[in-house]
C-alpha cells in the first residue's frame, strides 16, 4: 500500500507542476485552460492519496466542473485578437520573487519538525465532515452561511456586471 | 521512501510560486485568473496535508471554504474581465491602467 | 464488498501487492466495457426500430435478420469512412475532443451497481462522483466546438454548454432529494434503502431528474445540438469517420449511463422478485430508455430561449421546493412510511400545477397551464400507433401492384396497328417523338420510331391522340439508367420490349388488369 | 437732607429724559418748551444748592453726614454710593448751578431758531445733571461715571452742528484726547481698588494719610488720577483740544470750557488733595505743570487772531494757576513747611476760591464774544473792530471782565490770583516768576483782545449792520458783570479753610504792587501797539519772528500729536508692525502647511502607476523580506 | 462600446428545412433577426413563355407542373379559363367529378403542409409521417381515376379525361368515413401539444391588414381572421350547391394557420361527402374539336387552391396557341409577408414561420 501512494503522489506530483508549468508557458489560451483542468484533476487525485474522497469529488465538481467552464467561456467571449498570452514587463522580477518564495518556504518547511502522525486516517470523510461543518457548538455553520451569502452575492455583482444594458 | 508531510508543502509551494510567477508575469487578465487558481489550488494542498498528518478535519473544512472563494473570486473576476473587455476591447492588463495619476 | 476486492484479496496472496489491484481492476474493466458496448449496440438498434415501429413504419430490416446487425453495419460504414481533420482548427484538441466527451460516459459505469457485490468499486462517495464525472462532458463539448475553427460549431458549442449547465442544477437537487432519504452517498447503500422505490416516494423529484437527464442527454424536446433547422449539426460537424463514432458512441453511452441511474435511483437497482439482480436491472435499464426515445418521437423541440427559461424558471425552483419538502418530511417523518407516497404525489401534482401557472407564452397563458397534459395526449397517441401494422412494405421482394390505369414510364408501340399518322407525336407537348415513315404498300410503314423519354412528361396525350389505339402506356415504373442517350429507345427496342401495357385511355381493358394493391382496400360490404 | 442731595443733580437730568423722551419726538413743533422744563429744572437745583450751602455752613466742620445706598453687588464684593456734602461740594454747587442757570437764559437768544434747538437743552441739562453729580458723588467708580457722563456731553456738544466737518472733527479729538487722561484716572482707580479693596473717598483719604498705601504705589495713583484732571482740564501735555472746541456754540463754550467742565479736574485734585499732597512727587508734578501750563497757553494767547480762541488758551492758562496754587500748597505741606490739617485744608480754598472767581468773568468774556459774533457774524477779531459805540453795553460788561482777569484790585480775579501767588512765593521760588510773567502777558492779550474787537474802526464787510445784542443775552452779561465783581468779597476761602485777608490789607503786602504794576504794564504795551499804534504790530513781529512763528503753530503741538503719534508710530510703526505679522506670520504659517502637502502629494502620486502586477509584485517583496527578517532574527 | 456588428447567415437552398430550392439571406444581431431576404427563381422554367408555343391541351401537362402538390386544382384552374374564354359548357358529372378530385387534392395538399410545418418544429418525422399515410390514400384514389400519382394531368378542356373506375367509389367512401377520426387523431397529437403550442402561440403574427394590403390568400389570410375564400366569395363551377364552413383564425399567429388548415381539411371531407351523394351519371366530356381556336379576347379565372387564390390569365387570338399564359401563384404572394413576420424572431421561429405559409417552390418560380 505504501509504494503504491509514494508512486502515484510522484506521477500526479509531476504532471500537476508540468500541467501549471504549460499553463503558465503557453502562448495559446486555450490550450493553457485545457492544462489547467489537467492540474485540477492531479490536485484531486493528490486528495485521493491524502484520504479526503469527499474533497477529492468537491474539487472535480467545483474546479473542473464550474471554474474550468468559466474560464473557457470567459477565453472564448474575450477571444484576444493578438496572440495568447505574451509575458508582461515584470518577467524577470516575478520569477525572481517567485524562486525566493519558493527558497524561503522550502527552508521554512525542511527546518521546522512537523510532529506528524503518519499511519493513515481509515474511515471515510464524508460523513465526519459533515459533523464538522454542521454539529452545534463546535461546527463552522456560521461560517457556511457567511459563504452562502458570499456566493449569492459573487454571483448578482457578476450579473449586473456583466448584464448588457 | 515513504510521502511524508515535507512533500506535499514542497509540491504545495511549487506550485504556489509558479502560479504567483504567472500572476504577476502574464499579460493576459484570464490567464491571471486562471494562475491565481492554481495559487488557491496549492494552498487547498497544503491544507488537506495538514489535515491528513495531523489528524484534525478543520484543514479540510478550510479546504471547502477556500474552494467557495475560489469560486467566488472567479466568477466576479472574470465578469469584471469581460466588462473591461467590452468596453476597452482588451485584457491586456498593461493597458487597464486608469486608475492612476 | 464488491466480488471484485474479494477476488483482489484472494489474489494478495500470490502476487505483488501492485500486480493483486492492478490486473483485476483492468480484466474487470475491460470486461465491463465490452459489456456497455454491447449493450449500447442493443441500445441503438432498439430506438432504431422503436421510432419506426412509432412512426408506422418498418425500421432498419435489411442488416442480418430482423436488422439486428445494422448497428455493427453503421459502425463498420463509420470506421470507413475518411476522418477530415479541419486545416483552421487546432488538430491536438481536435482528436482529444471525442475521448474526453466519451471518457465520463464510461467512467460512470464504475459505480453502478449491476448487483448486490456486483459493483466495479463501492467508493462511499458513490453519486458524488458520477455527478463530478458527469460535469467533465462539458469539457469534452468545448473542446469539439473550439477545435474544428468554424464559427457554427463553436456558437453551437457554446449553446450546448449553456444548456448542460443549466440543467446540470436541476439534476444534481433532485438526487439530493433521494439522498436525504437514503442518508448515504454511496449506490449500494440507496439501492439497499430503497424498500419502497424512490419514483413512488419522490414523484417530483424522478420527474424533474428524468426531464433534467433528456436534457443533458441533449434529447428530444432539448436536442437543439442537432437540430437541423437550425445550425446544422452542432459543434461535431467538422467531425467524420472513427471520431463522429465516438460521439455517437459517447450519447448513446450517456443514455445508458443515465437511464442506469436512474434505475439504481428511483427503480430500486437490482431488487426484483425472482428474476437474477443484474436482469432486473437491464430491464429496468431497457424501460427507461424506451420511455426516452417514445418522447423523442412524439415531441417537437423547444426554442434555444424557451430551453434555457425552462431550466432555470421552470426546474430549477421545483428542484429546490422538492428539496425542501422532503427536508421537512425527513424531520417529521423519519422513518419515511409509506403513507407518504400519496402525500408526495399530491404535492408533485400540486406543485407543477401551481408552478407550470406561471409560465407565460406571448399571448394567453397556454403551455403547461392543463399541466402537461398536451404532451401525455400526444405520447399516448404514439404508444397506440405501436400496435398498428406499419404500411412500408420491403419493397424489392414485396411489390405493389399499380393501378390499371397507371401511367407507367416507357410506352408500349404496337408496330402492327401503327399507320404513321404521326398524331402522337402532334399531341406530344415536348414533342419528343419523330417517326420516319416511308411509303409502303398499303400505308405508310413506320421506318424510324425514337422517342427520347429523358424529357417524357408521360402526360399520355399521345396516346389519347393514336386513332388508331397503337400505342399504350406501360405498367411498369423502374426504368433508370446511367447515361441519357440510353433512354431514347428506338424501334427495334421497342419491339422488342415485352409488353405490359396498361389501360390507360382504353377503359375497357381496365377489366382485365390486376387490382391495385391499396393502402385502405374498401370494406367487403359495400 | 440727603433727598434734597440726590434732587440737586437727578432733577436736571429728569429734565434731560423729559426733553429726550417726550418733548423731542412728540413736541418738536413748540421747542420753548424744552427751554422751559430746562429753566426750571436748573432753577430749582441752584434754590437746593444754596439751602444746602446754608446747611454745611451751619453743620459742625462744614460736612453733613450722607446715608450710603448700595449700588452693586458683584461677588463678595459689594459698591456703596452716596453722597458727599462738605464745603468743597456746596461751593462747586454754587458754581455749576449759578454759570449754568445764566448760560441757559442767554442761550435761548443766542440758538433762538436752531434746528437742534430741543436737543441743545437735552444735553446742557443732562451736562449740567452730571456735573453736578460728579460734585456730590462720594465714590471714585460713581465719581468716574460723572467724570464720563460729562466728557460725553461736551462731545455732543462741541459736535452740535455735526453737519460741519470741523466741528465733528473737534468734538473726537475732544473726546479722544480727554479719554487719554481718563485711562491714567480709571487705571489709578482700579489700582487703589486693588490695593486697598474700597471704592470710598473717605476712606482712601484715610488710608493715604495713615501710609497704608505704599509710597511709590501711592505716587503712581496720584499721577494716575492727576492725568484725568491734567485730561479734563487740558493742562500741558493734554491741552490740544480746548482750542479746537471752540467751534462749538458759544454758550456751550461759556459754561462747560470756561466754567465748570474744565474746573472739574481742580476739582477733583483738590477732592483727593489728601491723597496727592502725601506724595511728594505727585504734588511737585502737579504744581510744574500748572505753571508751566500757565506761561505755554497765555504765550500762545498773545498771537491768536481769533476771539474765542484767545479766550480758550486764557482759560488753560487760568486753569494752570489753579493748579499751580493747589500744587504750592500741596508741596509745603509735603514738605512739612505747613502743618498736615491746615496745610491741605488751605491748598483747597486757594485753588477753589480762583476756580470760584474764575468761572464768573469767564463766562462773561465768552458771553461778550458771543454778542459781538451775534452782531459781526464772525469771530475774526482783524474784522472786527469799532463795537464799542454800536454795542455799548457788550462793551462795558466785556471791559470789567477782562479787568478782572488781568486782576485789577478790587475785582474777583486780583483775590485769587493773589494767594495763588503768595503761596507760590513761600514754597515753590521759580514758579513764582513764572507767574508772575504770566500776569504780564495776560493782561497784554486780553487788552490786544479788547482794542482789537471794540477799539479803532469798524474793518468788517460793508453790508453788516452792527446793532447790540436783544434783551435776554445782555441781562446774563450785566448779571455776571455784578457777580465778577462782587464774587471775590465773598469769604468762600474762610469758608473752605483758608486764610481770610482784610480787604484792603491785600494792598499791603508787596506781592500785590509787583502785580498790579506788571498788569497795568501789560495794559500799556497792548494800548500802545493796538490802540495809538506807536509800535507797528508788524515790526514787533518780525523782530522777534522766530519767537513769533514757533508761538503761531502753536509750538507744532497738534502736528507732533497728529503726524507723529498718530501716523507715524502707531499707523505706520505698531500697526504696520502687527499688519506685517499678521501677514507673514500667522498666514505664512497657514499657506506655508497647504504648499507642502500639496508639494508632497505631487511627488507621492507618481508611486501609483495603474499597473496591478507592479502592486502585487511590491506585496510579495514585502512579505519575503518579513520572513527573511524573522528567519535571521529568530 | 464593443459594437457586436450583426452577423448575415445563408439559409442556402439546399437547406434541409426549405420547402425546396429556396434561399434566404437571415440577419442576425445576436439571436434577433434583423432582416431576412427571400431569394427565389432557382426552379424557374419559364412555363409561361413556353405554353404560348404550345396548344390549349398541351398546356395542362404545364399545369401539373406548377404546384406540384396540389396539380387538380392548377388544372382546374386552367381547364376553367379555357373553357370561360372558349365559351364551353361542360356536362355536371364532370363538374362534380372536379369537384371531389379538387377538394381531395386540397386535403392531401393541407396533410404536406402540416406535416412539413411540424417537422420544422422538430417533431422528428413522427406526425410527418402519421400524415404521409393518409396521403398515400388520397394518391392510391388519384391513381385510380387518373393512372398517376403526382402530376394527374386529368382535366381536359370540356371535361374530365376519363370517367371513374368502379372501385373508385367504394374506396373513396372508406376513405371519407375514416378521414375524420384520422384529423381528430392529429387534434389529438399535437392541437393542445404545450411545446408545439409554445413554438407556435403568437408567433410571427400576421395583423389582418397587412394581409390585406399584400393581397394574401388562403389559410395565410384565414388565419388573420378574413374571412375570404373564393369557393364562397366567387362560387365557380358548382360550389355554390354545397354548404360549407370557411375556418377563420383569431390571432393571425402560426398556430391559426395551422388550425385553419385541419379544420379545412374537415370542410373538404364534407364537401367531398355531398359530392358523392349527388354524384350524376353522363357525359364526363363535352364535345370539343381537337384543335381548339378560341376567340381573340382575355380571361381570368380562379379558384381557391389549398394555398390561396390560384388564377389563369389567357390572352386567346383565334390561333390554337394562346398569346398570353399568365399564372397568378398565391405562393409567391405569400412568400411576400415572409420578411414582416420573422423580424424580431428567432431563426427557429422562422423555419416555423416558413412552414406555416406553405409555399411551393415550383409555384413561385413558374
Amino acid at each position: 500500500m505504501e509504494t503504491g501512494i509514494a508512486i502515484s503522489f510522484w506521477i500526479l506530483a509531476a504532471v500537476m507542476v508540468a500541467s501549471a508549468l504549460a499553463v503558465v508557458w503557453l502562448r495559446d489560451i486555450f490550450r493553457a485552460a485545457l492544462f489547467l483542468v489537467l492540474c485540477f484533476f492531479s490536485v484531486a487525485g493528490v486528495f485521493v492519496i491524502l484520504g479526503a474522497d469527499f474533497l477529492a469529488a468537491a474539487q472535480v465538481l467545483i474546479y473542473v466542473g464550474a471554474i474550468a467552464v468559466l474560464i473557457i467561456f470567459a477565453i472564448m467571449l474575450t477571444r484576444e485578437t493578438q496572440r495568447g498570452s505574451p509575458s508582461g514587463r515584470f518577467r524577470f522580477i516575478a520569477f525572481l520573487v517567485g524562486l525566493l518564495f519558493l527558497v524561503t518556504v522550502t527552508l521554512v518547511v525542511v527546518s521546522t519538525d512537523w510532529h506528524a502522525i503518519t499511519e493513515i486516517p481509515a474511515e471515510p470523510t464524508t460523513s465526519s465532515l459533515a459533523q464538522a461543518l454542521f454539529s452545534g457548538e463546535s461546527g463552522f455553520v456560521l461560517p457556511f452561511e457567511i459563504a452562502a451569502v458570499l456566493l449569492l452575492a459573487a454571483i448578482i455583482g457578476a450579473i449586473v456586471l456583466v448584464r448588457e444594458r | 521512501m515513504a510521502v511524508g508531510l515535507e512533500h506535499f508543502l514542497i509540491l504545495s509551494a511549487v506550485l504556489f510560486s509558479i502560479g504567483l510567477y504567472g500572476a504577476l508575469a502574464k499579460r493576459n487578465a484570464v490567464v491571471i485568473l486562471m494562475c491565481i487558481e492554481i495559487m488557491l489550488n496549492a494552498v487547498n494542498i497544503a491544507m488537506v496535508a495538514f489535515s491528513r498528518y495531523g489528524h484534525l478535519l478543520t484543514g479540510q473544512v478550510f479546504a471547502i471554504f477556500i474552494m467557495v472563494v475560489a469560486a467566488a473570486e472567479v466568477v466576479v473576476g472574470l465578469a469584471l474581465v469581460i466588462a473591461i473587455y467590452r468596453s476597452r476591447e482588451t485584457v491586456d492588463v498593461e493597458r487597464i491602467d486608469l486608475m492612476k495619476w | 464488498m464488491g466480488v471484485l476486492e474479494q477476488f483482489q484479496h484472494w489474489l494478495l496472496g500470490y502476487w505483488p501487492s501492485w500486480a493483486a489491484y492492478l490486473v483485476p481492476a483492468i480484466v474487470a474493466f475491460l470486461v465491463l466495457s465490452s459489456f456497455i458496448l454491447l449493450v449500447v449496440m442493443a441500445f441503438i438498434y432498439i430506438e432504431r426500430r422503436g421510432v419506426g415501429r412509432f412512426q408506422v413504419r418498418l425500421g432498419p430490416n435489411r442488416a442480418g435478420p430482423l436488422g439486428i446487425l445494422q448497428p455493427v453495419a453503421d459502425a463498420i460504414k463509420v470506421l470507413v469512412k475518411e476522418d477530415i481533420i479541419p486545416s483552421r482548427g487546432d488538430r491536438r484538441i481536435h482528436w482529444l475532443a471525442p475521448i474526453i466527451a466519451f471518457m465520463p460516459a464510461l467512467a460512470i459505469f464504475a459505480v453502478i451497481p449491476f448487483g448486490p457485490r456486483a459493483i466495479f468499486t463501492d467508493i462511499n462517495i458513490g453519486i458524488l462522483y458520477i455527478i463530478a464525472i458527469s460535469s467533465l462532458g462539458v469539457i469534452g463539448v468545448f473542446m469539439a466546438g473550439w477545435a474544428s475553427g468554424n464559427k457554427y460549431s463553436l456558437v453551437s458549442a457554446l449553446r450546448t454548454v449553456a444548456q448542460l449547465i443549466s440543467y446540470e442544477i436541476p439534476l444534481m437537487l433532485s438526487i439530493a432529494g433521494v439522498l436525504i432519504i437514503s442518508g448515504s452517498l454511496s449506490m449500494v447503500s440507496i439501492v439497499e434503502a430503497q424498500s419502497i422505490p424512490f419514483i413512488l416516494l419522490q414523484p417530483l423529484g424522478f420527474l424533474i431528474f428524468f426531464v433534467a437527464a433528456t436534457a443533458e442527454l441533449n434529447r428530444t424536446p432539448f436536442d437543439l445540438l442537432e437540430a437541423e433547422s437550425e445550425i446544422v449539426a452542432g459543434y461535431h460537424t467538422e467531425y467524420s469517420g472513427m471520431k463522429f463514432s465516438l460521439f455517437y458512441l459517447a450519447e448513446y453511452t450517456h443514455a445508458f449511463a443515465i437511464s442506469a441511474i436512474v434505475a439504481t435511483l428511483f427503480l430500486s437497482g437490482w431488487k426484483g422478485p425472482f428474476l437474477p439482480p443484474a436482469l432486473w436491472l437491464m430491464i429496468k435499464v431497457f424501460l427507461v430508455f424506451i420511455v426516452l426515445f417514445w418522447a423523442r418521437s412524439t415531441l417537437p423541440r423547444l426554442r434555444v430561449d424557451q430551453l434555457m427559461g425552462f431550466a432555470w424558471k421552470g426546474l430549477f425552483p421545483l428542484a429546490l421546493l422538492n428539496l425542501f419538502i422532503t427536508a421537512a418530511e425527513a424531520i417529521i417523518w423519519p422513518g419515511f412510511p409509506w403513507q407518504l407516497l400519496i402525500l408526495n404525489l399530491l404535492i408533485a401534482a400540486l406543485l407543477i400545477v401551481l408552478w407550470s401557472g406561471l409560465f407565460r407564452v406571448a399571448g394567453e397563458r397556454v403551455s403547461f397551464h392543463r399541466y402537461g397534459r398536451g404532451i401525455a395526449k400526444g405520447m399516448a397517441l404514439t404508444f397506440r400507433h405501436l400496435f398498428r401494422r406499419p404500411i412500408t412494405v420491403q419493397y424489392p421482394e414485396q411489390r405493389l401492384t399499380p393501378a390499371p390505369r397507371f401511367r407507367g414510364n416507357l410506352l408500349v408501340w404496337d408496330e402492327e396497328r401503327c399507320n404513321g399518322c404521326r398524331a402522337c407525336a402532334r399531341a406530344c407537348p415536348v414533342s419528343i417523338i419523330d417517326i420516319e415513315t416511308k411509303k409502303g404498300d398499303k400505308g405508310l410503314i413506320v421506318e424510324t420510331l425514337e422517342i427520347d423519354f429523358g424529357r417524357c412528361l408521360f402526360c399520355g396525350l399521345c396516346v389519347e391522340a393514336c386513332p388508331v389505339a397503337a400505342l399504350f402506356m406501360s405498367r411498369d415504373y423502374e426504368q433508370a439508367s446511367y447515361f441519357r442517350e440510353s433512354l431514347v429507345v428506338k424501334k427495334e427496342q421497342f419491339i422488342a420490349a415485352e409488353k405490359r401495357p396498361s389501360a390507360y385511355a382504353y377503359p375497357d381493358l381496365e377489366a382485365e388488369m390486376p387490382p391495385q394493391t391499396l393502402l385502405a382496400p374498401p370494406k367487403e360490404k359495400g | 437732607m440727603p433727598e434734597v442731595a440726590l434732587a440737586i443733580f437727578l432733577l436736571p437730568i429728569f429734565s434731560f429724559v423729559v426733553i429726550s423722551l417726550i418733548i423731542r419726538p412728540f413736541l418738536n413743533k413748540r421747542p420753548q418748551l424744552s427751554w422751559y422744563v430746562t429753566i426750571a429744572s436748573i432753577g430749582a437745583s441752584l434754590i437746593l444748592s444754596l439751602w444746602m450751602l446754608v446747611e454745611v455752613i451751619k453743620a459742625p466742620g462744614h460736612v453733613l453726614p450722607m446715608p450710603d445706598y448700595q449700588w452693586l453687588v458683584i461677588g463678595d464684593t459689594s459698591i456703596h454710593l452716596g453722597v458727599m456734602a462738605d464745603s468743597l461740594a456746596a461751593v462747586m454747587l454754587i458754581v455749576v448751578t449759578v454759570v449754568s442757570l445764566v448760560v441757559q437764559i442767554y442761550s435761548r437768544g443766542y440758538m433762538h431758531g436752531d434746528p437742534g434747538y430741543c436737543r441743545y437743552f437735552a444735553f446742557m441739562s443732562l451736562f449740567t445733571g452730571s456735573m453736578l453729580g460728579l460734585v456730590l458723588a462720594d465714590n471714585l467708580l460713581f465719581l468716574f461715571v460723572f467724570w464720563e457722563l460729562v466728557g460725553l456731553c461736551s462731545y455732543l456738544l462741541i459736535g452740535f452742528w455735526f453737519h460741519r466737518p470741523e466741528a465733528a472733527r473737534a468734538a473726537t479729538k475732544a473726546f479722544i484726547v480727554t479719554r487719554i487722561g481718563d485711562f491714567g484716572f480709571l487705571a489709578a482707580i482700579l489700582f487703589l481698588y486693588a490695593k486697598t479693596g474700597t471704592f470710598d473717598i473717605g476712606e482712601l483719604q484715610h488710608l493715604a494719610l495713615v501710609g497704608a498705601i505704599g509710597g511709590t504705589a501711592l505716587t503712581w495713583a496720584a499721577i494716575g488720577i492727576f492725568s484725568g484732571a491734567v485730561g479734563k482740564s487740558a493742562q500741558f501735555p493734554l491741552h490740544t483740544w480746548l482750542p479746537d472746541a471752540m467751534e462749538g456754540p458759544t454758550p456751550v463754550s461759556a459754561l462747560i470750557h470756561a466754567a465748570t467742565m474744565v474746573a472739574a479736574g481742580v476739582f477733583l485734585v483738590a477732592r483727593l488733595f489728601p491723597m496727592i499732597a502725601s506724595s511728594y512727587e505727585a504734588i511737585m508734578t502737579v504744581a510744574i505743570i500748572g505753571g508751566f501750563t500757565a506761561i505755554f497757553a497765555a504765550t500762545m494767547g498773545m498771537v491768536m487772531n481769533d476771539f474765542k480762541r484767545i479766550l480758550a488758551y486764557s482759560t488753560i492758562s487760568q486753569l494752570g494757576y489753579m493748579m499751580l496754587g493747589l500744587g504750592v500748597v500741596g508741596v509745603g505741606v509735603a514738605r512739612g513747611a505747613v502743618a498736615l490739617e491746615v496745610g491741605l485744608a488751605l491748598g483747597v480754598a486757594v485753588g477753589i476760591f480762583h476756580l470760584f472767581n474764575h468761572a464768573f468773568f469767564k463766562a462773561l468774556l465768552f458771553f461778550g464774544a458771543g454778542s459781538a459774533s451775534h452782531a459781526t457774524g464772525t469771530f475774526d477779531i482783524r474784522e472786527m473792530g469799532g463795537l464799542r459805540k454800536a454795542m455799548p453795553w457788550t462793551f462795558a460788561t466785556f471791559l470789567i471782565g477782562s479787568l478782572s482777569i488781568v486782576g485789577i484790585w478790587p475785582l474777583a480775579g486780583f483775590w485769587g490770583k493773589e494767594q495763588i501767588l503768595s503761596q507760590a512765593w513761600h514754597y515753590a521760588p521759580i514758579l513764582f516768576y513764572l507767574a508772575m510773567i504770566t500776569v504780564f502777558m495776560t493782561a497784554f492779550y486780553m487788552f490786544r483782545l479788547l482794542f482789537l474787537a471794540f477799539g479803532g474802526e469798524y474793518r468788517g464787510g460793508a453790508h453788516v449792520s452792527l446793532r447790540e445784542s436783544p434783551a435776554v443775552m445782555i441781562v446774563p452779561m450785566v448779571l455776571l458783570a455784578i457777580l465778577s465783581v462782587v464774587s471775590g468779597w465773598l469769604p468762600i476761602s474762610e469758608f473752605l479753610g483758608g486764610e481770610s485777608h482784610s480787604f484792603f490789607g491785600a494792598l499791603a503786602s508787596p506781592m500785590a504792587w509787583a502785580s498790579l504794576l506788571l498788569a497795568a504794564l501789560g495794559i500799556l504795551l497792548a494800548y500802545a501797539i493796538y490802540s495809538k499804534k506807536w509800535i507797528s504790530a508788524e515790526s514787533m513781529r518780525r523782530r522777534f519772528a522766530p519767537l513769533y512763528t514757533i508761538v503761531s503753530r502753536k509750538y507744532w503741538f497738534d502736528e507732533l500729536y497728529e503726524n507723529v503719534f498718530v501716523v507715524r508710530i502707531l499707523v505706520d510703526g505698531i500697526f504696520a508692525l502687527f499688519h506685517w505679522f499678521d501677514d507673514h506670520i500667522v498666514d505664512g504659517m497657514v499657506n506655508g502647511i497647504a504648499g507642502g502637502t500639496i508639494a508632497a502629494g505631487r511627488e507621492i502620486r507618481r508611486l501609483q502607476t495603474g499597473q496591478l502586477q507592479a502592486y502585487g509584485l511590491a506585496i510579495f517583496i514585502g512579505i519575503l523580506a518579513i520572513i527573511a527578517f524573522f528567519m535571521i532574527f529568530g | 462600446m464593443l459594437k457586436t456588428e450583426p452577423i448575415m447567415i445563408n439559409f442556402g437552398p439546399q437547406h434541409p428545412s426549405t420547402h425546396g430550392v429556396f434561399r434566404m439571406r437571415v440577419t442576425f444581431d445576436g439571436e434577433v433577426i434583423v432582416d431576412l431576404e427571400p431569394i427565389f427563381g432557382y426552379l424557374h422554367r419559364g412555363i409561361e413563355k413556353l405554353c404560348e408555343s404550345k396548344t390549349y391541351t398541351q398546356i395542362i401537362p404545364y399545369t401539373d407542373r406548377l404546384d406540384y402538390l396540389a396539380s387538380m386544382s392548377n388544372n382546374f384552374a386552367y381547364v376553367m379559363a379555357v373553357e370561360k374564354l372558349a365559351g364551353i359548357e361542360i356536362p355536371e358529372r364532370a363538374q362534380y367529378l372536379r369537384v371531389i378530385v379538387a377538394e381531395l387534392q386540397r386535403i392531401a395538399s393541407h396533410l404536406i403542409a402540416v406535416g412539413g410545418f411540424l417537422n420544422d418544429l422538430g417533431a422528428f418525422f413522427t406526425p410527418f409521417m402519421y400524415m404521409f399515410r393518409e396521403r398515400e390514400k388520397i394518391l392510391d384514389l388519384f391513381e385510380m381515376v387518373c393512372g398517376q400519382r403526382l402530376t394527374y394531368n386529368y382535366m381536359r378542356i370540356g371535361g374530365v379525361s376519363h370517367d371513374i373506375p368502379p372501385e373508385f367509389l367504394p374506396a373513396l367512401k372508406r376513405f371519407v368515413d375514416e378521414m375524420p377520426g384520422y384529423i381528430d387523431e392529429y387534434d389529438q397529437l399535437l392541437a393542445e401539444n404545450e411545446i408545439v403550442l409554445a413554438r407556435s402561440k403568437g408567433v410571427g403574427v400576421l395583423p389582418a391588414d397587412l394581409a390585406i394590403n399584400a393581397s394574401a390568400s388562403g389559410p395565410v389570410l384565414r388565419g388573420s381572421g378574413v374571412r375570404w375564400d373564393i369557393r364562397r366569395a366567387d362560387p365557380y363551377s358548382i360550389y355554390d350547391r354545397f354548404e360549407f364552413e370557411i375556418p377563420v383564425g383569431k390571432m393571425g399567429d402560426t398556430y391559426d394557420r395551422y388550425w385553419v388548415r385541419i379544420q379545412e381539411m374537415r370542410q373538404s371531407v364534407r364537401i367531398v361527402r355531398q359530392a358523392m351523394a349527388e354524384l350524376p351519371q353522363g357525359e364526363v366530356r363535352a364535345k370539343v374539336p381537337a384543335t381548339l381556336r378560341p376567340p381573340q379576347g382575355e380571361v381570368y379565372a380562379r379558384i381557391e387552391s389549398p394555398r390561396g387564390e390560384l388564377g389563369f390569365y389567357l390572352v386567346g387570338d383565334d390561333s390554337p396557341h394562346p398569346y398570353r399564359f399568365k399564372v397568378r401563384a398565391p405562393s409567391l404572394i405569400n412568400l411576400t409577408l415572409l420578411r414582416d413576420l420573422c423580424i424580431g424572431w428567432k431563426l427557429a421561429d422562422a423555419i416555423a414561420i416558413l412552414g406555416s405559409i406553405d409555399i411551393v417552390l415550383a409555384e413561385v418560380d413558374r
